[in-house]
């Protein structure tokens, strides 16, 4: 598994090829944002813009997924299961950030039972990560021991702009498998310290910073801390945070009928909202501040307990994206010197 | 003037006669200014007053508790005024620190609201900082992109709509930050009767926006918070101006101006005839 | 599209319209069978999320909304309020593109057994002209 | 790869009205090979469904020594209870599961086992006391301590009377002031006091109890007063679940989830929990 080098316009030779028979996901640009979205042609994709709005998360946990659907007539219901089509595809360009989310979802949707959903999709995706050629202010990847604009965590191959071309590193068989079938498309290494440079000035452009030094063992005993109810009072408990962040994956499931034919529908769900939480009889979380906590504490304790790793990747949409500036770097930095 | 605001909030906090101030401070991303809550005089230094100081604080009067300190543009008073209009809050709990402002920013370009504002110097106020500034006649039409797709056919807005709303993720941001959208709970989050399915696609999501708009109808002040806030970029401000202008001609009520007066939707008047064109 | 027959749903107050339907029956008058009835009990009551909730349905092609006429409330003011509710929800289902005459709304009184049967051959040939609705299914 | 949330098809065979809210349901898996092969434990849950309408968790009320059916008890509460209740015999419904952990019942041989439920908080402990009764040698002295708001509210009538004639249980029943009748011969007063006087004794014994989580809390209270450990107290929690699967991600308490680690928790656990319930 040798690096590889691809010219741009081998890769969107590359990229037309793998369309014509797989399904390919790409970051295109829609109106003023750039989205993941299936594409026919290399003409679609955007590599050099801005993050995409929505997380990789989508394309392997949608927002609305089918689960089951069912006919009724009279006393009878068959249950019809919802296929997945099983077609190949790919994923190019994603960011290393979201690439890094995928194994902490893995985690959560393959231990002990598998979502068969979730993992069907990721089983049958290759994923084309491109180092970052730009930085937002608002990331904060590198505040993560193994997570950078050129980290490898959770991709397939890793594509570095060399100029002219593309450097290509090997993470898994995945990844080799579509170096080997369009082998005419990849040519020997070179340049390497052109690719070594590029990636260190990438990890250098990240600013923001944080420091998570301390904060699991604050959160393992402050609870009840009224800190929570001071960094929490401008929340407004919108889901913007948890929709568009690469980790969250909570969800709802809920039947929607037609006639006689229904479906079994999960939606994404958000903590941030009043009814997420119900116990018999009473609502454990009515105060915005408890929801905020629960967020905060689910990401960086309650999954660290569960699977030894944080579940933030520091792609910084929940900065960007917050209306009141809500800024988990700061909440951290006030949680850890509380 | 920021000297004076904070003089004027310390006074309020050491006199006891609020137990918050809500202002803003300094965000932490881009130029942003960030709400503030002062408890003590303290806290108050960490106020600014600044060009960004965009957000409408007017949504967290109903979630502070105590008597409230706010500090607010003329059209976030126009919020308050509508709260208070509407029961949500005394007017003896809230002391308005009005300013005056001669518009806002959003990521360095003026904000919409702001090319037609006529309260520069708010409508009421318990103490102004800064001097009143006249406010003019704008000379740009309020309602060109409603007139925009009003000109469409019923085609084309059903389609301009549905691709505009197909990339609404229902994160509830516009809600949420809308301080006129006070219910407990709101019709798209119960469940019997589920109004509106859960799932997120075009159909559900117009009609979530429909009823959105619609409960706006004779609230909406015009603040933008709900586009500003809409991660997906989605030009929400549009139906609110729809209503906001169909509140006006047909009902000759202007939200947000007279403290007194009774919200359009929750009145009515026995003479007007809007029922002629269309109620058979 | 000759043979369409649409579904439509009546939202009709208890006191007016509903005892104007009901007089049209005992008077014998004809009119079409394309409506079915939900009894409010009054037109105020009426939310916008009934008529949203209406064309969710599978096969419903057309809302009627119809009360007391202005004056004539059981309850002294609730049409008024509901003339000013309906007037808004016209206007927004006009904007998002809905075409005029799937929702329509008519005062009716007890009295006018005439005027309902009237009233539900226009809706419904108005319907039939719009064709079945798919939006919102 | 299965799909973890394709339910099972259930016919309900049988319908008892408990309470005027409340109601049991037998269930039979209409595919014979589930029907045959279906196994839990007493104190795991499922998820039923009613197509359509949607899921709700409860647990499986039956005793896992009485095979080929299963039988849960709720109440009309929510969307989903609502519409279940109304069902009738013959009508078909979703099951997935069972769910969850269960009552620790290996540990518990040889041992003294004292029950405390009120109200509907009777299913759960009524799955364990009857898996129990079933082998009925394995265990030492039952006791078991049930108390509901009125008579009214009192659940599984006939299985009340059963127990109350055995010999080999000490049954106590009771209602809370105010909800008895002339006729009541049982006692009167809320279940924690009930069972300071009944007093069951420490030594190698297993409380486990199951009621409104106010019940639950001042049970625990009198039998740490008692003496009983923390390891010695046996509850179980409910929570609105969504998939009982560890994912959904809403019944999280601390770092355990409900439905994967739960809901049958010691005393013990439940105190390492975040003070949020």
């Amino acid at each position: 598994m040798a690096d590889k080098l691809i010219s741009k316009e081998d890769l969107n030779t590359l990229i037309d090829n793998l369309a014509k028979d797989i399904d390919v996901f790409a970051p295109v640009k829609k109106g003023d944002m750039y989205l993941y979205s299936k594409i026919s042609s290399s003409k679609d994709i955007s590599l050099n813009g801005k993050n995409t709005k929505k997380p990789l998360k989508e394309v392997f946990f949608g927002q609305s997924e089918e689960l089951i659907s069912f006919k009724t007539a009279k006393k009878e219901i068959e249950i019809i299961e919802s296929e997945e089509d099983g077609k190949k595809r790919v994923i190019i360009g994603s960011r290393p950030c979201d690439a890094a989310a995928l194994p902490i979802l893995d985690e959560v949707f393959g231990w002990d039972y598998k979502d068969s959903f979730y993992l069907d999709k990721r089983e049958r995706t290759t994923i084309i990560s491109i180092t970052c050629n730009e930085v937002e202010e608002s990331c904060f990847c590198t505040s993560f021991g193994n997570i950078s604009p050129s980290s490898k965590e959770g991709s397939d191959l890793l594509l570095t702009d060399i100029g002219e071309s593309f450097y290509v590193e090997v993470v898994t068989d995945k990844g080799d498998a579509i170096i080997e079938g369009n082998s005419n498309l990849f040519k020997k290494a070179e340049n390497i310290s052109q690719k070594d440079k590029r990636q260190k000035e990438a990890v250098e452009k990240v600013k923001r910073r944080v420091e998570l030094e301390g904060l699991k063992e604050k959160l393992d005993i402050n609870f009840e801390d009224p800190i929570w109810k001071e960094i929490s009072q401008k929340c407004l408990g919108c889901a913007a945070c948890t929709y568009l962040c690469p980790t969250c994956h909570c969800f709802d499931i809920q039947d929607e009928m037609k006639k006689s034919t229904g479906k079994r529908v999960r939606n994404w769900d958000s903590c941030a909202f009043g009814h997420f939480t119900q116990m018999p009889g009473h609502q454990p979380r009515t105060e915005q501040f408890q929801r905020f906590r629960q967020r905060v504490i689910h990401k960086f304790k309650y999954y660290v307990d569960k699977f030894n790793k944080t579940a933030c990747v520091g792609c910084g949409r929940c900065i960007e994206n917050c209306p009141v500036n809500m800024d988990i770097t700061k909440v951290i930095e006030k949680i850890v010197s509380s | 003037m920021i000297e004076d605001l904070k003089e004027k909030a310390k006074e309020l906090l050491t006199s006891k006669k609020v137990d918050v101030v809500i202002g803003y401070e300094a965000g932490t991303y881009k130029d942003y200014a960030s709400p503030s809550f002062a408890k003590t005089a303290k806290d108050v230094d960490r106020f600014v007053w600044n060009k960004n100081c965009v957000n409408n604080l007017a949504i967290y009067i109903t979630k502070a508790k105590g008597k409230v300190g706010i500090i607010a543009k003329g059209c976030d008073v126009k919020s308050i005024i509508g709260i208070i209009q509407e029961n949500q809050i005394n007017r003896e709990d809230v002391v308005i620190i009005g300013i005056a402002c001669d518009g806002v920013e959003i990521d360095g370009e003026k904000a919409d609201k702001c090319n037609f504002c006529d309260v520069h110097t708010p409508k009421i106020y318990d103490i102004l900082i800064g001097d009143k500034i006249e406010s003019k006649e704008s000379s740009q039409d309020k309602y060109k992109e409603v007139a925009e797709i009003e000109n469409k056919s019923p085609e084309e807005r059903w389609k301009y709509w549905k691709d505009t709303l197909s990339k609404c993720i229902r994160c509830y941001a516009c809600r949420q930050v809308c301080p006129l959208c006070y219910c407990d709970k709101c019709f798209v989050d119960t469940t019997v009767p589920q109004w509106i399915p859960m799932s997120v696609n075009e159909d559900n999501n117009m009609m979530f926006h429909m009823i959105r708009a619609y409960h706006m109808a004779s609230r909406c002040i015009g603040c933008g918070e709900c586009q500003r806030a809409c991660p997906m970029n989605i030009p929400l401000n549009i139906l609110s101006k729809k209503m906001t202008k169909e509140v006006e001609e047909m009902f000759g009520y202007t939200p947000g101006v007279d403290i007194e007066a009774k919200p359009a939707i929750q009145d009515f008047n026995k003479k007007e005839d809007p029922d002629k064109e269309f109620i058979m | 599209m000759a043979d369409f027959e649409p579904k439509i749903v009546g939202i009709l107050c208890n006191w007016c319209s509903y005892a104007g339907a009901d007089l049209a029956g005992t008077s014998r008058l004809k009119y079409p069978e394309n409506i079915r009835i939900i009894k409010v009990p009054c037109s105020g009551r009426v939310n916008p999320l009934f008529i949203i909730k209406c064309f969710q349905q599978e096969g419903i092609d057309g809302v009627l909304v119809s009360g007391c006429h202005p004056g004539d409330c059981h309850y002294t003011t609730g049409n008024y309020y509901a003339r000013r509710k309906f007037a808004l929800m016209n206007k927004m289902l006009d904007f998002m593109g809905i075409e005029k005459g799937r929702v329509q709304f008519s005062w009716v009184s007890g009295g006018e057994g005439a005027k309902w049967a009237k009233v539900v051959e226009k809706v419904v040939a108005d319907i039939k002209k719009l064709g079945p609705f798919t939006k919102f299914k | 790869m299965e799909n973890i949330y394709k339910p099972y098809i259930a016919e309900i065979k049988e319908i008892v009205r408990e309470t005027s809210d409340t109601t049991t349901f037998k269930l039979e898996f209409v595919d014979e090979e589930v029907k045959k092969s279906f196994d839990f434990k007493a104190g795991q849950f499922g998820e039923y469904s009613v197509f359509g309408v949607g899921e709700c968790t409860f647990c499986i009320a039956s005793s896992p020594t009485r095979k080929g059916y299963i039988e849960c008890s709720f109440k009309k509460v929510g969307k989903v209870t609502s519409v279940l209740y109304d069902l009738n015999v013959g009508d078909k419904i979703g099951f997935r599961g069972p769910y969850g952990n269960w009552f620790p019942i290996d540990d518990m041989k040889g041992k003294n086992l004292i029950f405390v439920g009120g109200g509907i908080g009777l299913a759960p402990l009524r799955s364990l006391i009857w898996n129990c009764l079933d082998n009925r040698d394995d265990f030492k002295d039952i006791t078991i301590i049930y108390g509901a708001r009125s008579i009214n509210d009192l659940v599984y009538k006939n299985e009340l009377k059963e127990w109350k004639e055995r010999k080999d249980i000490n049954f106590v029943v009771t209602v809370d002031p105010g909800g008895e009748d002339k006729d009541w011969k049982g006692k009167v007063g809320f279940v924690p006091t009930v069972l300071e006087e009944v007093s069951p004794s420490k030594k190698n014994a297993v409380v486990i109890t199951c009621g409104p989580p106010i019940m639950i809390k001042f049970v625990v209270l009198s039998l740490v007063k008692m003496g009983f450990s923390d390891e010695q107290i046996v509850t179980t929690l409910e929570m609105r679940m969504k998939c009982g699967l560890g994912k959904c991600g809403r019944c999280n308490i601390g770092n355990v989830y409900v439905c994967k680690d739960g809901p049958v928790f010691t005393y013990k656990e439940i105190k390492q929990f975040p003070a949020e319930f």
